[in-house]
Parts: structure tokens; C-alpha cells; sequence
């Protein structure tokens, strides 16, 4: 089956992130499809690839990086909510006139209409948050 | 359709398990996650809700955030199934949609 | 841009400007209009706040988007409904929200407020009825 | 010593309001803001426990988030007082301390 | 580190795991020990499932920071009290909750367990006493 | 008076972080100290210098800066908690190796010490968060 994450809170503060990272796992390991896992709201904040959390605490960050290597996920973080918190790409940057970026590689930003699709080409939408 | 309804928020703090049952069809899945998981023990001020609530819904406790939160099998409240993440997946699946109770 | 269409529910259980939540639920349904999907929203418990009438932000020096639910009709949103429970227990009634009037461009049918207070069972109806459910 | 209370959180929602009133001191100060303001308003089903702490609290709104969830002054209960950043600065400053409910 | 000393309280009134609140709170508790202030933990609603015996955090893969709360009394937090009626409401009564140490370096004096069920009005009391707030 | 503020939440989700700029600025009106800002928890994320909120909408990290310039604030931003969002200086950067910083110019990261100190040193300390 295929199925549709949506994140909506950042790493750390709230379980969600990790909640819905234990689902796409074990979703993918039953063999299900993830068609998309869209972060929105302060989710946009788990594609940042500059935390560095405590050596005996997990890396939600490269966590959803592996996962989404492994298993060639789309991971989509909400144009217009990174520009309200600051994740930031190449094209971004310069659009913006930011002079960083700090998005992790392995996720894209993209606009909502993605969110809107994902729901529409998935068979369920799974939604996280606080 | 049936509805596998999520609920991530302790009953004590917030308003989202209750409005849930009173919400959710005869019949459809509740499941109780994060901290939600205390709606699920026994001997609490919700035990009657959600006891009250066995009487036409399934509701499941997901295990792995029982265990982190300190408390098993043994103290949840009879007819509360205690559950893994792969059946959280089944659930989703086996049920028409999802809705997240934020 | 899509031939699938599918009934989408948009539930908003959340009051606006302590949070975000509301209006970036929001632009999801302004963005949601292109897609020519079936679009209801669903107002209940704090989320029925969001549809007062008269919000006046300038104290708190952010966007009055209160504005935008008026135009709701023209994103393609058919169905505006609010849990009448809610509503009472929060010592409103349906003059203390906004209007949002809708036209059908092809047809040229129109209403003067697509607002609906409706009773739990159908609050339960409408849920039961849709294929995806959105919450924020 | 004199608190000042704030809670910013809907009735509604969460537990906070309720939590402050029942272990705030007598003669203390409350201040809703944020999403807590909609206590402060008549006719919901919060109003018997703000009426109930008028008694022996004294319980402002910020009126700035008043306004901005399209409430004034005719639509608060009798006897909370609408107060502005300044007041609640004010407030701060004359109580001994403040105790966000969070 | 200073020669003032004020009464700090932390208030706990969030469950653990579910936001950072209560890890994050014991952090500034640990660090605070280096301030020689007098620190007192309050804890009530669901705060109160920050101290349950057993948690195992295995299956969510978050860190375990219950066996912290044993230590507190290593880092000069001399009273550490609950809320009796939280706990009662909760199903929990205090044999559910984890044993925090205590001893003075200086006297020798030592106390098995300074977790202290008490009633609401000594909860009022101790906010009332205290000279300074945290909460998160 | 002398007050310190703490700051639980980031910017944008919560209005924890413009109630406590209303509150520090009328605090600063009426001729009150501001001994620090101490921003904790998600709190961390106002001290990006990377969001780029749209046009119609307030700058809550440029309303910060601007004030905190205007009164030469103390703003911290707590070093864990930021390590665990990705708020990193250049100090940061270089000892946990990120190729890029994101702090703003006008905040600084420092220890949590930095709230105990303020909260010792400081009359009233008014905290805002969820």
C-alpha cells in the first residue's frame, strides 16, 4: 500500500518526529510504499544538517537521511514554512540573499502543492504532531 | 469508511482524547500514542472514559511508548490492546483513512 | 491536474494566532484549489475561534488572516462546517463568525454563506464520509 | 509573597487555567494571554470557575490578544480587568514574582 | 559562584518523552548546581510521570533519562515534592515513583528517599516560598 | 527593576517569542534593565539569520536584533539546546565541524549557566513559552 507522512513538528521538541520515523520504518519493512514524507510547520526544521545532538542521544536528522537513502525516499520540506524558520537551500539562498545554506542533502525543498499530491496519489495520509 | 482515529496527547493535559471519542463512529480504531498512552492505565481519572469507550470501539496502546513511560501489559485496562509499530502500519492499512487527533 | 478526486477534510480543532497551526492549515487550502479535489473544512472545539468575526491584530503585530476565510469560496471550498457544541460551550452562536459566499463560475449559482453549524452526528457523518483527513 | 500567575492556554484545551486556580495563593494575580484569554470571556463553560476565583483573585486579560481574537471589553466577564503590555509589565514589577503555567 | 541565594522551585507539569520539556528542565537543575542556590522540585499534574520506576525507552530510541532523577540529590536539590492528588488522580501512588538519595557531604547526614507526597495547600505554600520560578 | 526573560518556543509556531518582544519592550518603555534574554528549548531557533518571512508578516528575528541593538541586550541562545536544533556559530562550527553557521550577528550562544546567573541576578524572571 502506499502511504503519505506528514511531520509537523521539529526534531526533539516533540516526539512526532521520531513517531513518524518508526512508522515509515516499519511501514517499509512490511514492504509498504512511502510515497512522500512531507515536514511542514516547524517540521521543516528536521532538514537541517547542522545539529549536533549529544553522543548517547539519537540523530533524528541522519536518521531520516539513512532511512531515505536506503529506501530512496522523497523527502519534502514546505518552501514556505522553511522560509519562516530558516532552512534554507542553494537556490533559496540566492533568491532570498541568505549567505548560508543548511539543508541536509538528502532532503528537497519544494512547495505545498507536494503535500496536496501526496495526499491525493497515497492510499493513506499518516499525519504527526503535537 | 472506517477511520483509525491517533491520539498523542495525555488525557489530563488536553482536550484531544475526548473529543475524539465523542467523535469517533461505533466501530472505527483508537489508537493511543506518544503521551496518549496514559489513557490507557488503569486506575485513573479517564479509566471510565475510556472504558466507556470498549463498549463500541477497539482501542489499542502502542507498547514501545508504554515501555518508555514505565508501565506494561499489567496495567492497562482490560479489552486495551497493547500493540507494536508494524501494527500501528496494519492498522493504518487495514482501516479506510487515518485521523491524527492534534 | 489530477483526474483522481478525492473528498478531502480539512479538521481544525485549533484556535488561531497562539499558534501557527491555523493558518498554515490554511494555505493548505488556498494551494489545495488547484488540485479540483472535493474540499470540506471542519470547525470544531478551539478551532471554531478561528471564524470570529472582527479580529484585530494590530496589538500583537501579526497578519490578520481572518480575512482570508471570507474568500474561501472562491479556492473551491464547497463545505464549511462547525461543530454547534463547540460553538455554545464557547458562548458563541453563528453571528459572532465571519460569512463565506460562494459562486459556482459555470453554473453562476450562489450562496450568501456556506457556513454550517452542525450537530455532532453529523460532525461524525462528514469525517466518516471523506477520504483523506487533514490536521495540523 | 505576591505572584503574578499567566497562563496562555484555551480552557478549552488544556488543564493550565484550571491547574493555576487551584494552587494559586489567595490575594494573588492572574493574567490570560495568548490563547488563554478565552477564559476571560462570558457565557462559555469556563466562566463558573473564573467567576468562582473573582472571590479571592484578581484576574486581568491582555488586551492586545483580546482584540486580535475579536473580543473587547462588553464580551469579558465582570470584574476581570482588560490590561495592556505596560500593565502587565507593571504587573510583574509590583507582584514578587511570576509563575508561567506552561 | 555568588552570595546571593535565592529559593529556586522547578515546576514539572509535563509528561517525559512526548516533548523535551522535563529533559530539558533537569538540565538547567543540573547545571543550577554549581550556583549554590537553595533548589527545590515541584512536581504535579502529569509531571508526576516524570519520577515512575521502570521507564525503558528502547523501542522509541530516545534516551532514558530517568536514572537522572536518582542522582538529584548529588546535585544540591534538597527537596524534591509531588502533589499528592496529581498522583492519586493518575493511578499512581508513591511506590511508583523512583528513590532520590540524599546526603550532606559537609554533616554526613543522609536520607534514603526526598521525594515527598504532599497536599495541594503545601504545594501553594511552597510556590509561595520560593523566590524564584522555572518553569518550561 | 531588573528583569530576565526566557523563551521557550521558536518563531512563527508559538506566540511565546512575540509576547515576550511586547513584553520586553514595554518593560524597556517604562525604564526597566533587561539583564538578558535567554532563548531555551525551540527557543533557540529566533537567533537564525537565515528565515525570510513573507513581505506582509512581522521579522521576528530582525525585531530582536533591532531591539537588542537599540538597548544593547544580552541575547543567549543556550549552547545544548541549540546543538540539538542546528543553531551553530562560527565557535560551534569549527567544534563539531559543520561547513556553514547560521547564527545571527546580535545573538550569542553560551551556556545554560547563563539563564541560572540571570535568574539570581535578575528581580523577575518572566518566562514565555507553550
Amino acid at each position: 500500500m502506499k502511504f503519505a507522512i506528514q511531520i509537523n513538528e521539529g526534531p526533539y521538541q516533540h516526539q512526532a518526529s521520531d513517531s513518524a520515523y518508526y512508522f515509515t520504518k516499519a511501514a517499509l519493512e512490511k514492504g509498504h510504499e512511502i510515497f512522500r514524507v512531507f515536514f511542514y510547520h516547524d517540521g521543516v526544521n528536521n532538514g537541517t544538517r547542522l545539529t549536533t545532538p549529544p553522543q548517547d542521544d539519537r540523530n533524528i536528522v541522519e536518521r531520516w537521511a539513512e532511512l531515505g537513502e536506503k529506501h530512496a525516499l522523497d523527502m519534502v520540506v514546505c518552501v514556505a514554512a522553511a522560509q519562516r524558520r530558516g532552512i534554507v537551500d542553494e537556490g533559496e539562498a540566492k533568491r532570498n540573499g541568505k549567505d548560508a545554506t543548511n539543508i541536509h542533502p538528502r532532503f528537497r525543498i519544494s512547495g505545498l502543492g507536494q503535500l496536496v499530491e501526496a495526499a491525493i496519489q497515497s492510499e493513506r495520509l499518516v499525519v504527526f504532531g503535537d | 469508511m472506517s477511520i483509525l482515529h491517533t491520539v498523542n496527547k495525555s488525557p489530563f493535559e488536553r482536550n484531544s482524547l475526548e473529543s475524539c471519542l465523542k467523535f469517533a463512529q461505533g466501530g472505527s480504531s483508537v489508537l493511543l500514542i506518544e503521551d496518549g498512552i496514559y489513557a490507557a492505565l488503569k486506575g485513573t481519572s479517564a479509566e471510565g472514559q475510556v472504558k466507556a469507550a470498549l463498549d463500541n470501539l477497539s482501542v489499542y496502546v502502542l507498547g514501545p511508548d508504554l515501555a518508555a513511560r514505565g508501565f506494561h501489559q499489567e496495567r492497562v485496562i482490560e479489552g486495551v490492546e497493547v500493540v507494536d509499530y508494524a501494527a500501528f502500519v496494519d492498522l493504518a492499512a487495514e482501516n479506510d483513512k487515518v485521523h491524527a487527533w492534534l | 491536474m489530477s483526474e483522481v478526486v478525492k473528498k478531502y477534510l480539512y479538521v481544525n480543532r485549533k484556535a488561531p494566532y497562539g499558534t501557527i497551526y491555523a493558518w498554515e492549515s490554511l494555505e493548505v487550502v488556498l494551494i489545495g484549489a488547484a488540485f479540483d479535489q472535493e474540499v470540506s473544512l471542519m470547525f470544531l472545539d478551539d478551532g471554531v475561534f478561528q471564524l470570529t468575526k472582527g479580529q484585530d491584530t494590530t496589538g500583537i503585530g501579526m497578519k490578520n488572516f481572518s480575512p482570508t476565510y471570507r474568500s474561501l469560496g472562491d479556492y473551491e471550498v464547497k463545505n464549511i462546517y462547525v461543530d454547534r457544541n463547540s460553538l455554545e460551550s464557547r458562548g458563541l452562536t453563528q453571528d459572532d463568525l465571519v460569512k463565506v459566499a460562494w459562486e459556482d463560475w459555470e453554473s453562476g449559482e450562489e450562496k450568501e454563506d456556506i457556513v454550517e453549524v452542525v450537530d455532532s452526528a453529523r460532525v461524525t457523518e462528514h469525517m466518516d464520509e471523506s477520504d483523506v483527513i487533514f490536521s495540523f
